[in-house]
């Protein structure tokens, strides 16, 4: 079998003096939407960060086609084709929304177009000139998506995507994801709304204090629901 | 004026630039209910919310709390009165530690705030009162760590915690299921509900069980505007709050 | 007017236009650095300095002219500013910026106080370009040529500052670094070399009103540090961080203080600290602020 | 027994270049010269330096006094420095001599028996520049005038001294104390046609102002610059193209004969410099100093101060000098003008020599001083 | 959990205990008026760090305070001859009414503009201080008496001056430990961290901030007072703002927002300022060296360092 698009191995993370990831090892191959749950602290924005390079004080090695990641500097990451939308969304407040969207540089072809993206998002086009944070919760998140659609980047790391959105737009960004799957992107998504993720997931990876205690593919997911209640309280 | 009604805003509005975040609301909250604000993103809920509390100044329109016009008052003086809200991007005193961090809120209802002479072991008397809070929200492990160094979840529950310390008249809780895990959402529901007993709540949420769970009455706001108003399920049923808001899939 | 005549008035404005051109080009720089860096530079002044040495060092030492050193000294300051800045402020960017304000105001001690004791504090004399000398006389006053100069020189630099930061992508990315440099900088951008780049040209832009300045007054090491204090409060009456803002604040307040030395004169110096109490009571954020 | 001497001044801040450690190798040369001992003891000498701050001054003398055994201190460049180790030393009942300092305060309400006032004086500036200056036909003046007690004194009594010599003083204008740009009271002066501009400043706003001066073509306009705080260091910082017809007033200047001479020639071999006056009034005092101890056969304050004041100085800087009850040294004054590039022909060559001003006139005397002793 | 901070306040206890002892030693050993120096600077600094340690306000025109005491007590003593404690009293008072006004003006705006503010207006004060009459211009107030102290010590004795200083110092460092570890200093922690938190928790921030304000002017004021008595003078160099850019280096490097670090601070600071007077090196380097490395290397500043740790090493033990 041909290496995985992206292979975490022994991953270990820290925040000054808390060990944050202890050991993480998981893979993603071209095309797969994985998710990562798990409750509050297990360390799964952590592992974005750390694939990243925003946090960069991190152990172990995470292979992105190939390519070594532990140890550059994260433009080098962003540039190999790796798109990002955090947690607390990260809109640039002294930028306007237009100039926010515009801001990530294309890192490869493919990249949608900024008029295929306010179709998708038509709240952004109304508010393209004013700031950023100007936006409310939930036209930020839909900024922070829509900026790393544009870039190209093949592989998409989503923080809780749907935390604070409506539920027609939980219901658009789930049309986004599956559109995005559909067209050969790999995602790898951290979601408290499990339901949501249930429907977009190939496969799930549960997380722990720091560690990966579970893997296993959507269609298993029937037989899981015991264990995964007992660590997810679903 | 209806006795009843204990916040009640007319007319309210608010400009940015020539753009209406919020335009002509009228919205009145009974006493002791527990009030939903809903809408899609960009609605104006928060704009309300700052608007309420006097984060911002409205455009134009009046806020009456309890009777007393409340429109041009300072936003700390309307927290004085019991006007308290929490904020949708979590909001703790990240160097303080949990047992502070509600403390902080207790201080001054227990007029211990202004005292640069006195010694700080007088806040002592106020650790029962906050660490009940602090269990209540399970945060007890963490209660001399700062907060800071909780995950964001955490940092929810623990603005919930402080919020509620305040023993508010009336609560303005913006998103406080969001970013809390599932297993913990029933939880707060819970806490949310038993806080809620002798006082009122407004809420913004997007969790719609939590809203059908908690909530009596609900305000659908779009565009800055009221779009319905009722239960749970007259607002649920109205085709234009599912055409704008709640999608084809509402519960 | 209060019984100055015209004449002596339009001297004075023109007068007040030349200093303010200096406030201009170093309030620009340090609003470049503060917007982008979010640092306080407390070396601008000493780096100032510095630029008005480099010129004179290379006229004294290798024989090169005014017009060279008004190319070469801002090169040789904005060298200086890399270096410090990848050596001493990069160490320190996520800090609060209260580091920052400290740290560059150690390194204008140390250069200020470095060249104070090798060159003394009365300073070396740095001549008129050949080209510039003379004056015109305008009527109403003798007005040197070289000082219309400095006018138009600083000018088009400001401009020409204005239009990089405000009108093109490198400013949006400038922008966006200074709230958020690791997420710019996750999104692929070279954000380290950029700040570096950044602050480099915010002290050139110093150096080169330091060579503006050698002519004028005397190269001294103290040239700087008292200027410095003024240029601050220009910064914040103009709205600090906004690039316009500092600019037309420049030589707005230059301006004004050449009134101030006619009607009284005692005054002239803390003028402008008065219009900046008298702005932030009335606009907080400054006159071309965005707000906090 | 030993005596140690303590040279006390700016040495890192803006009146390096005015006294500095220049100073301190005038003291040195002063004690060599003397043979490097009196009383059977070595002569020793201690150097700090005091950054304008009236506290650290005081705190080191007083250090020097109590633990180092320090006899005497000199130079105190810095007036508020200069008072407050005045009045340290009367109490410690030592010596000092102040050169660089240049309040007449220090010989007036706040002399002391044990204090002495070397080279110069607002007094003597202003008695220089602005009487001799007027004599010589500069008769119409305006003030630019640092805007704090310095510059006030010294504006008022150079006026004084214009108005005695039958001049008249058409205008003022205060600057703010750091100011860099002068050219708009330059203008003000320049309108008022007055045929001197007197500059009531010091350190780099004197300089500043003479340089900025040339720009607009004042001296070159017929109008003649006094800096009444300027020294043969300024001048050499700014360049004759840019000081010449400037006016000032100093009690030394190396080029007037050959005993001047001497001394300027060995003190440029050793530091590579002229002297100017507070380089050589520190060696004038040092010298004077260790005659007295040596006279005296003590180093007793009270018996060396009085033989101080018994004793004629009459060197090469204090021509005819004699110290006055006060603490006053009185010798004559030069008034000077800077040569033009042309003029000048041989490094170092700055001045002219317009008029020798007796010390009589010169200074105050104990009368007039105000000095209650 | 909390034995981590537990040893680093008794490390910090420990060194009080030292700083006592010395203090009582000190007179026999050092010049008295060096220390007495000293604790003018520290008392200077610990007001200061009371708004930087403790408010997140970073004030750079504190020389204002400091230098305004320092006037007032010493024109109070000089010409209307009043009492010792009375001219420290006036020029607290005399730094409390200029701190209700810089303050009211400052706090208007935070982080970084807060202290460009500060340092404006404190250059405004400069200015006054050199051009109003009572100041004695570039001269400032000299041959200040110390006076008798009720009327009954003669403070001219150095040993009942230095017990003066002593007292005034010990008070007003027990004033700062009193604020900062009061119900109203852990209000000033929470709105350093998150104003607009505190705001919605129907706290009068601007009022807070103030109050802050005006004690730390307060104390300043005491401090330069002081000192004018000691030195029996006051003068232009305390209202500069180079000053006000020693006091926060005493404060860097003793330690922001420890008790004890403005004393080690000023220790050091003071003693190095007389050392290097000396020799033959620019102090202005030193101190920018000093700045550089304690902002690079360590930002805690010694007292910090030393209570990081000892609360490292509890926690790895515990
Ligand atoms: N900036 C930080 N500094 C110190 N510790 C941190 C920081 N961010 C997170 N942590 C800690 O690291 C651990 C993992 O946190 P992380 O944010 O990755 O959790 P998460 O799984 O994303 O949780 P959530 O669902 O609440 O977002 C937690 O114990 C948290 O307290
Ligand atoms: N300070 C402001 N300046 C300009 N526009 C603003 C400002 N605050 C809010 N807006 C705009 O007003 C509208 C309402 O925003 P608001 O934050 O109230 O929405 P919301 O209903 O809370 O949405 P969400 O559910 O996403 O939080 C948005 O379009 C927003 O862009
Ligand atoms: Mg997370
Ligand atoms: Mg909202």
């Amino acid at each position: 079998m041909a290496e995985p698009l992206l292979k975490i191995e022994n991953l270990h993370a820290y925040y000054g003096e808390s060990h944050a990831l202890q050991g993480v090892s998981l893979e993603v191959n071209e095309g797969e939407t994985v998710t990562l749950l798990g409750r509050n602290g297990a360390g799964k924005t952590t592992t974005l960060r750390s694939i990243i390079g925003i946090l960069d004080d991190r152990r172990g090695s995470i292979r992105f086609r190939g390519q070594e990641l532990v140890g550059l500097p994260s433009h080098k990451i962003g540039r190999a084709g790796i798109g990002y939308v955090p947690e607390e969304r990260g809109i640039f407040a002294s930028l306007t929304v237009d100039e926010n969207l515009l801001l990530p540089p294309r890192v490869a072809d493919g990249g949608m177009s900024v008029a295929e993206i306010f179709e998708l998002f038509p709240n952004l086009e109304e508010r393209r000139s004013s700031p950023g944070t100007k936006l409310s919760g939930g036209e930020q998140q839909m900024l922070a998506m829509a900026r790393v659609l544009r870039t190209g980047a093949r592989l998409l790391l989503l923080d809780e995507p749907t935390e604070g959105l409506a539920p027609v737009i939980v219901q658009r960004i789930g049309e986004v994801i599956a559109m995005l799957r559909g067209k050969g992107f790999t995602i790898i998504l951290v979601e408290q709304n499990f339901r949501f993720a249930a429907k977009l997931a190939d496969r799930h990876y549960v997380m722990e204090d720091g560690h990966v205690v579970d893997t296993f593919p959507n269609s298993a997911l029937e037989e899981k629901s015991e264990a995964l209640h007992k660590f997810l309280g679903v | 004026m209806d006795a009843d009604i204990i916040l009640k805003a007319t007319q309210l509005t608010k400009q940015f630039r020539g753009f209406y975040a919020v335009r002509d609301v009228d919205l009145s909250v009974r006493r002791g209910a527990i009030h939903a604000l809903i809408g899609p993103n960009g609605a104006g809920k928060t704009t309300v919310f700052n608007l309420l509390t006097k984060f911002h100044i409205p455009t134009a329109g009046t806020i009456m709390f309890d009777g007393e016009d409340i429109t041009h008052e300072k936003p700390a003086a309307t927290a004085r009165r019991g006007l308290v809200r929490s904020f949708q991007i979590s909001a703790t005193f990240p160097h303080l530690t949990v047992l502070e961090n509600v403390r902080v809120a207790l201080q001054r209802p227990a007029g211990l705030a202004a005292q640069f002479w006195r010694s700080s072991d007088v806040l002592k008397q106020l650790d029962e009162r906050a660490i009940a809070l602090i269990e209540d929200f399970k945060l007890m492990p963490w209660l001399r760590e700062p907060a800071t160094n909780l995950s964001y979840g955490r940092k929810r529950a623990l603005e919930l915690a402080t919020t509620l310390a305040l023993e508010p008249r009336m609560m303005l809780l913006d998103e406080p299921m969001a970013g809390l895990g599932h297993e913990d959402i029933d939880h707060v529901v819970e806490l949310i509900r038993k806080a809620a007993q002798g006082r009122t709540v407004l809420m913004v949420e997007h969790n719609l069980s939590v809203v059908s769970k908690l909530c009596d009455r609900i305000t659908v706001l779009q565009r800055g505007e009221i779009l319905a108003e009722g239960d749970y399920a007259t607002v649920s049923e109205d085709p234009r709050v599912r055409e704008a808001y709640m999608g084809k899939e509402a519960a | 007017m209060f019984g100055v005549p015209a004449q002596a008035l339009y001297g004075q404005i023109l007068l007040g236009l030349i200093n303010g051109s200096f406030y201009a080009l170093l309030s620009l720089g340090l609003a470049v650095i503060f917007g982008m860096l979010n640092v306080i530079n407390f070396a601008h002044g000493a780096l100032y300095m510095l630029g008005a040495f480099a010129a004179w060092f290379a006229l004294n030492l290798f024989g090169i002219d005014y017009w060279w050193s008004l190319l070469l000294a801002p090169l040789v300051v904005g060298l200086v500013g890399a270096v410090i800045e990848r050596v001493f402020l990069a160490r320190i960017k996520n800090l609060d910026h209260l580091y920052g304000l400290l740290l560059t105001f150690g390194l204008a001690l140390i250069i200020e106080g470095g060249f104070r004791h090798v060159y003394g504090s009365s300073g070396q004399a740095y001549g008129t370009p050949e080209e510039l000398r003379g004056a015109v006389n305008l009527g109403f006053m003798i007005m040197p040529k070289y000082r219309g100069w400095v006018v138009i020189a600083s000018l088009i630099v400001c401009f020409a500052t204005w239009f990089i930061i405000e009108k093109t992508r490198l400013g949006a990315y400038l922008r966006a670094a200074t709230e958020n440099p690791k997420l710019v900088q996750a999104f692929g951008i070279n954000v380290p070399l950029m700040i570096t780049l950044t602050y480099a040209g915010g002290v050139a832009l110093a150096g080169f009103a330091g060579v503006l300045a050698a002519p004028i007054y005397q190269v001294s090491p103290l040239m700087g540090t008292n200027l410095i204090i003024v240029v601050f409060a220009v910064v914040v009456v103009g709205g600090m961080g906004s690039i316009m803002g500092s600019i037309v604040t420049g030589y707005m307040l230059g301006v004004l203080e050449g009134l101030t030395k006619v009607f009284y004169p005692q005054a002239s110096s803390i003028v402008i600290f008065v219009i900046m109490a008298v702005v932030l009571l009335a606009r907080p954020a400054g006159l071309f602020g965005r707000g906090d | 027994a030993q005596v140690k001497i303590g040279i006390l001044n700016d040495q890192s801040g803006v009146y390096a270049d005015f006294g500095g450690k220049w100073s301190v190798e005038a003291a040195k040369m002063a004690i060599e010269d003397f043979g490097g001992s009196v009383l059977n003891g070595k002569i020793e000498l201690v150097t700090a330096d005091h950054q304008n701050k009236p506290d650290v001054g005081s705190n080191i003398a007083r250090q020097w006094y109590d633990v180092d055994g320090v006899d005497m201190i000199a130079e105190l460049t810095t007036s508020s420095v200069a008072l407050a180790v005045q009045e340290l030393t009367k109490q410690k009942k030592k010596i000092n001599i102040v050169v660089g300092a240049a309040t007449s305060r220090l010989t007036g309400d706040m002399c002391t028996p044990y204090g002495f006032h070397w080279a110069y004086d607002t007094r003597a500036l202003a008695v220089g520049t602005g009487g001799a200056l007027t004599k010589s036909g500069g008769d119409s003046w305006f003030f630019l005038t640092a805007d704090y007690a310095f510059g006030y004194q010294l504006e008022e009594d150079t006026a004084k001294a214009v108005k005695d010599n039958g001049g008249k003083v058409l205008g003022a204008v205060k600057h703010p104390l750091n100011n860099a740009d002068f050219s708009s009271f330059l203008l003000q002066a320049q309108t008022s046609k007055a045929k001197v501009i007197g500059l009531a400043n010091a350190g780099l706003d004197t300089t500043n102002t003479i340089k900025q001066a040339a720009d607009f073509g004042i001296t070159t306009g017929g109008q003649k610059l006094a800096g009444l705080l300027t020294t043969l260091a300024e001048v050499h910082g700014l360049g004759l193209k840019a000081a010449q017809g400037l006016v000032v007033t100093e009690g030394y200047y190396w080029d007037l004969d050959d005993q001047s001479r001497e001394f300027g020639e060995r003190f440029l071999k050793r530091t590579g410099r002229m002297p100017n006056m507070v380089h050589a009034g520190t060696y004038s005092g040092v010298m004077h100093y260790l005659k007295a101890v040596k006279a005296a056969g003590t180093k007793d304050a009270d018996a060396v101060a009085k033989k101080m004041k018994e004793t004629a100085v009459d060197d090469f800087f204090g021509k005819g000098g004699k110290v006055l009850a006060n603490g006053r040294m009185v010798h004559e004054m030069y008034l000077l003008e800077v040569k033009t590039p042309a003029e000048s022909k041989k490094p170092w060559d700055y001045y002219k020599l317009i008029s020798k001003i007796p010390g009589e006139q010169a200074f105050f005397t104990l009368e007039q001083s105000g000095c209650k002793l | 959990m909390s034995t981590a901070s537990d040893a680093a306040d008794r490390i910090e206890r420990i060194g009080i205990a030292v700083g006592l002892v010395a203090l009582v030693a000190a007179p026999f050993v050092l010049y008295p008026v060096f220390v007495m120096k000293l604790m003018c600077f520290a008392l200077f600094a610990a007001a200061f760090n009371l708004l930087i340690g403790y408010g997140g306000l970073l004030s750079f025109g504190h020389a204002a305070f400091f230098g305004t005491g320092g006037y007032l007590a010493a024109h109070a003593a000089k010409v209307w001859g009043l009492d010792p404690l009375l001219s420290v009293l006036f020029a607290a008072f005399g730094a409390t009414v200029t701190g209700l006004v810089v303050g009211a003006l400052a706090i208007r705006r935070k982080g970084i503009y807060f202290s460009m503010i500060t340092l404006a207006l404190s250059q405004m004060v400069f200015f006054v201080a050199l051009q109003a009459p009572f100041t004695g211009g570039e001269d400032g107030i000299q041959g200040v008496p110390r006076g008798m102290l009720f009327g009954v010590f003669d403070l001219d004795k150095p040993l009942m001056m230095y017990a003066f200083v002593s007292a005034i110092f010990l008070l007003g460092m027990f004033a700062v430990w009193r604020v900062v570890h009061s119900p109203f200093g852990q209000i000033l922690t929470a709105i350093r961290d998150n104003e607009a938190r505190a705001i919605s928790l129907g706290y009068d921030v601007d009022r807070y901030k103030l109050t802050a304000f005006v004690i730390s002017a307060a104390l300043a004021g005491a401090a330069g007072g002081v000192k004018s008595l000691v030195f029996q003078l006051a003068s232009l160099t305390d209202i500069t703002w180079q000053m006000s850019g020693e006091v926060v280096l005493i404060t860097l490097l003793g330690g922001i927002g420890t008790l004890l670090g403005p004393v080690v601070g000023a220790i050091i600071v003071v003693a190095m300022q007389n050392y290097l007077a000396t020799v033959n090196f620019p102090v202005p380097v030193i101190t920018g060296i000093i700045f550089v490395v304690c902002v690079l290397l360590f930002r805690r500043g010694i007292v910090g360092e030393l209570r990081h740790w000892a609360s490292r090493r509890a926690s790895h033990e515990g």
